[in-house]
């Protein structure tokens, strides 16, 4: 592919308008997202951490790729698995490291935790628990928008096993039904905790759960941050400039288990291996050095940036104090 | 003043308040060109047009989440989400008890939650056991969310307005059987504040409580007593989430002795939440347990006479009158 | 169509295996339904019968023609539009009006009402009274006799509206995913209360609501007894012998209101008096006799005698007692 | 004797049972080759194949409506239901209160209803709102279902094998925190009937009343308060609907006093409805109100020390035991 574009002397995403300062902090985005995890998961296994911490290691390319064409009035949602998204959002990664500490510097003052993180000013609308509760949120947020004129877009990542959930369905419906601006973006990564998408759906191609509805579908390699850039660009441009709904199937692969407590013993190391030769931040990274875009020496002292910046945040965690005990009763009216 | 129906009150709030505010949309199914499943929203999709007077697919989970989705952007949209009626919002209590009673608080307070559920709830006449279920003791058992319930007109109008301008999520229970029911209501602008009981009939012997429907129900009671000399308070709490604890008590203190009358089963109901308040807060002052009077514990039967046998009515209210009297 | 048969002197259901007596009870069952409902409304008006109640009249073919290839030991799950499969399944008609009535003798003993009739002697499973809270338990009995190593099938009937609802398609995705023998019959009578289904439903082909599960799937005219019978055979056999699921979209109308309170504003009369031309049962009896299975004066004689039995039906139910007391409390566990 | 943890005792329940019958089956999401969530399921899958150990898809409506379905078949399939938590069972409160509930008495008994739901209900650690959700009060509200929630392995086991056996639909709520807890379990079988409670300690001085996770905060709370010389009974219902009134009336008449502690919101609960009972069935026996300890009226929080002050604990416990000795 690569040796293809060198013959045109033009890298593959010519045509997306994408300025070498964008490319960089795409790259940087994810192995932030990578440092910050690989940090995160350490932190679980000193107890630091509680509850469950769902990674996104592997899937950096999909979240990044997403929300990287997004306008800052957008607004994202997202299930459990929220970490990355909130990251390649710009989210302080001192709040994000706080709130997986329980502590009242997080992003959610350290009532969320791991799978509830929330930045409104941001558009970055969480982080939600219930598989496939979240969608009909997100179809909400665009029918908000377009209610009040805006040509907000909003996005929705959701995982491929929630895609069997009902109220999935019954958002599609009206999604398509009404014109919203939403973009599901489905992130297959093949299993729903110990669960082959196989043994879940029938059904061969996820992707055409949404033909009932007619919605414009498809899928993309989530592995490839270019990619998910150029399809969420044309689903982007679908949802604010027609108002219409997009459903996208990011196939992806999660190089960790469910969470922090799965033996992940369904699936095979050789699988796993296969996927990481497909690690989307090896993968981008060399290809921005083959493009000149970087040097190699500039992978590795932002490498050096981002692992400091991330002991930076777990050090701030750390120091932060919990909430106060008052704090157990603010907040649920107002 | 102009005399009312319930339906045509409630129509009246969402119209005011549609009127005032351009945020304020309503949806569900049948809302517009049917003009409601109950006529509640009559005229409103002629008026409104299709942005705002929105009719659903049967799809009660997806449309309760879309509402919760619009109202928690933080521009201004205030929807109101019609359950043709709360049997059927049962589909949507994942959406009702782990979304929107729960965005604010897992975010600390970024998220605000401006959106109403209302429809009617409890037994009507001859339905069946999944058309009649009285749900608010389930939905009232959740923090994060609101429970109201109008006894009349005048309590559905004002309650109704304080529910869509509040910035929580509202779950506003109505009755099938009440629509009809007609009452005076002002023509200037008031509102009912969430939270704020009502004594809809003065006493000084016994205090009955009771919401909705079963209003006329204690209040044909305490014409009944009055006859035989006893003199009943009638306290409808409206608010069931918060409930008006002190008029409660206040009552209660004063008579003694308390009777609850409500039409859904009797486990774990609102109904038992009351009398343990008054039980614990007003113990010295009761001369008698507080009774409650509740619909039989059993789904619904539809025959007539089972029906009639399974819900709450003045007799057996009487009676229980009797019994925290010891007569 | 007809013409065409005539050439070949043969009627078009020669390949279907149908004996001129199970034909004529096909035509007696499809009037039977239209006479008892005809009446009910009557009794309805008359306040014999409470609560809601939905007339099945211009469906008759649907469920008839669906039911007629059934075995004995079989279930039928239908939603609360119910009185017409009952009695197609032969479901004693003095049980049915004493059930609307409210009466002991009714067949769910009065306890039921007009949404909730059921006799599990005959595998008729009821009678349900949320929009799509079903199908899952059609699901179920099919599931359940599979377990068995039975050979019996599930049928379930749900109206258009109902496949918005999410549990439709968790079920559909089940259904497939395990090969259920089960066949989801979708009655399209084109409104869900007073919604067009173009009101509530994105896509255009109501059947390809099962494509993304890619389960075997169509549309048949519901009006058509016969075709009704065709498909439901093939559906069935595929069922029986490969354990299969099949989707069908019946598309058929209801010539009264959604149920007796409906005003019915939201379609024209035209629009019903053009559906009225298709009536199912008078088409079928112009067949029948032009096809010499029954003669004009057969035709008179049998609505003759089932308004006689409908009549004695009312009187049989007007003459019950109602439930007693006792029973409030009965049948909660067992 | 064999010493088991919970959820061993609960995996021999299902084993055992499903050896006895061969129409008894498990399905829920990761019971079969992830050996459940929890583990519960462990060895089950192996032992029993995919025919009678099944994966579902995450649709807790849906496979809860198959089970449904295939238990009122009568052709005699006794179907498990695992949820994964009870929070998720949410989505299936349709299924669940509308159907299995409520099928056998609208058919006037043609149908039973032998099918089981059960999984961890709850607050566990740290887990935040969605998670962390107590809501025996809910489905113990409505009549047609029976409610399980054992305390100890050998009661999990009895208990789960009666639920099993029975013809009703079984709510059967555990704990993710208890899964763990070990004790004394017979080798011979052995079943514990449907409403039975239990007395998990003798006392005379007061009742302290708890289920699930809360038997062994009331247990640890009866120690301290031991060497306060203050001798408290704790009485383990087991079965919430039906309440095994008699042995908690029983109690209460003895020690004139009474404490409830349960981890579920504190409106409406099923806590409050015991002590209703209690207050009106025990008045004249009372030496002061019933009280009662909740979870805070909050959703849960993630931070570790909200978590820890909205949850019940001895020294609470303790302090309600002291305040109904008005020490
Ligand atoms: C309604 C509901 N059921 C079950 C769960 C437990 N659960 C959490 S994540 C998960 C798997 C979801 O898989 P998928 O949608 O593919 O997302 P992924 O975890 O792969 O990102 C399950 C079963 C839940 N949180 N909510
Ligand atoms: C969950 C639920 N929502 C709403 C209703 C009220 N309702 C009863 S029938 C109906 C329309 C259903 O239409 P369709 O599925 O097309 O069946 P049809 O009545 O045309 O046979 C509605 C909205 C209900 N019973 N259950
Ligand atoms: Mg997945
Ligand atoms: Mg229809």
């Amino acid at each position: 592919m690569k040796e293809e574009k060198k013959k045109t002397n033009q890298p593959r995403w010519a045509d997306l308008n994408l300025s070498n300062e964008k490319l960089v902090k795409m790259y940087r985005d994810m192995l932030m997202i990578r440092r910050f995890e690989e940090r995160a998961a350490q932190e679980y296994g000193k107890g630091k951490i509680g509850g469950f911490c769902h990674l996104y290691i592997g899937q950096e390319a999909t979240g990044v790729g997403a929300i990287a064409p997004l306008r800052e009035d957008d607004y994202i949602y997202t299930a459990y698995r929220d970490h990355g998204q909130a990251i390649a959002r710009g989210m302080d990664i001192n709040g994000c490291m706080a709130e997986l500490f329980g502590k009242v510097t997080g992003v959610s003052k350290g009532i969320g935790g791991s799978m509830h993180f929330y930045d409104l000013s941001k558009g970055f609308m969480g982080g939600w628990g219930i598989v496939g509760g979240h969608p009909p949120l997100a179809a909400g947020s665009a029918f908000a928008t377009k209610y009040q004129g805006k040509d907000s877009v909003t996005i929705c990542f959701m995982g491929e096993a929630s895609t069997n959930q009902g109220v999935f369905h019954e958002t599609l419906n009206m999604a398509e039904l009404w014109k919203l601006p939403v973009i599901f973006i489905c992130e297959n990564n093949g299993y729903g905790m110990g669960t082959a998408i196989s043994r879940a759906m029938a059904g061969e191609h996820l992707f055409e759960k949404a033909s009932g509805y007619e919605m414009a579908r498809g899928a993309v390699n989530g592995m490839d941050v270019i990619e998910m850039y150029r399809e969420m660009s044309i689903a982007i441009k679908r949802a604010r400039e027609k108002s219409l709904p997009t459903f996208l199937e990011a196939r992806t692969y999660r190089f960790r288990g469910h969470s922090m407590s799965d033996p992940g013993q369904y699936r095979t190391k050789e699988e796993i291996d296969e996927y990481k030769k497909r690690d989307p931040i090896e993968t981008f990274g060399r290809e921005l050095v083959a493009e000149g875009v970087l040097k190699e020496s500039d992978l590795e002292s932002m490498d050096e940036q981002i692992k400091a910046d991330v002991q930076k945040a777990v050090e701030f965690a750390d120091a932060s104090p919990q909430p106060p005990l008052e704090m157990l009763h603010e907040n649920i009216y107002g | 003043m102009a005399v009312l129906q319930i339906r045509e009150a409630i129509n009246q709030a969402i119209d005011e308040e549609m009127q005032r505010d351009p945020g304020v949309f309503i949806m569900g199914e049948e809302v517009a060109q049917y003009n409601g499943a109950y006529k509640v929203t009559q005229g409103l999709w002629k008026k409104y047009g299709d942005k705002r007077v929105i009719d659903t697919p049967i799809t009660e989970a997806g449309f309760a989440g879309i509402g919760i989705g619009a109202a928690m952007t933080g521009i201004g949209v205030r929807p109101i989400v019609e359950m043709m009626t709360w049997n059927f919002a049962i589909l949507a209590f994942d959406q009702i008890m782990n979304h929107a009673a729960k965005a604010r608080y897992m975010s600390a307070g970024q998220f605000s939650m401006p959106i109403v559920f209302r429809g009617p709830n409890g037994p009507a006449h001859m339905l069946g056991a999944q058309h009649s279920q009285a749900l608010e003791s389930m939905v009232a058992h959740v923090p994060g969310l609101i429970v109201m319930t109008p006894s009349t007109p005048y309590d559905a109008k004002g309650m109704l307005k304080a529910a869509i301008r509040d910035n929580n999520p509202v779950i506003f229970m109505e009755s099938e059987l009440m629509y009809g029911i007609k009452g005076e209501v002002p023509d200037e602008e008031y509102i009912i504040p969430i939270g704020k009981g009502d004594i809809k009939r003065e006493g000084t012997d016994v205090t009955i409580i009771a919401w909705t429907k079963m209003v006329a129900v204690a209040l044909k009671a305490a014409d009944e007593l009055q006859k035989e000399g006893i003199s009943a308070e009638v306290i409808d709490p409206r608010t069931i989430r918060p409930l008006d604890e002190e008029l409660i008590l206040e009552s209660v203190r004063k008579t003694n002795r308390c009777v609850i009358v409500e039409d859904s089963w009797p486990f774990a109901s609102v109904g038992t939440e009351i009398a343990h308040r008054i039980h614990t807060k007003a113990f010295d002052d009761l001369d008698a347990p507080v009774e409650k009077i509740n619909s039989a514990d059993v789904p619904m039967p539809y025959a007539e006479n089972l029906e009639h046998e399974a819900l709450p009515n003045p007799e057996k209210v009487i009676a229980a009158v009797k019994k925290v009297l010891y007569r």
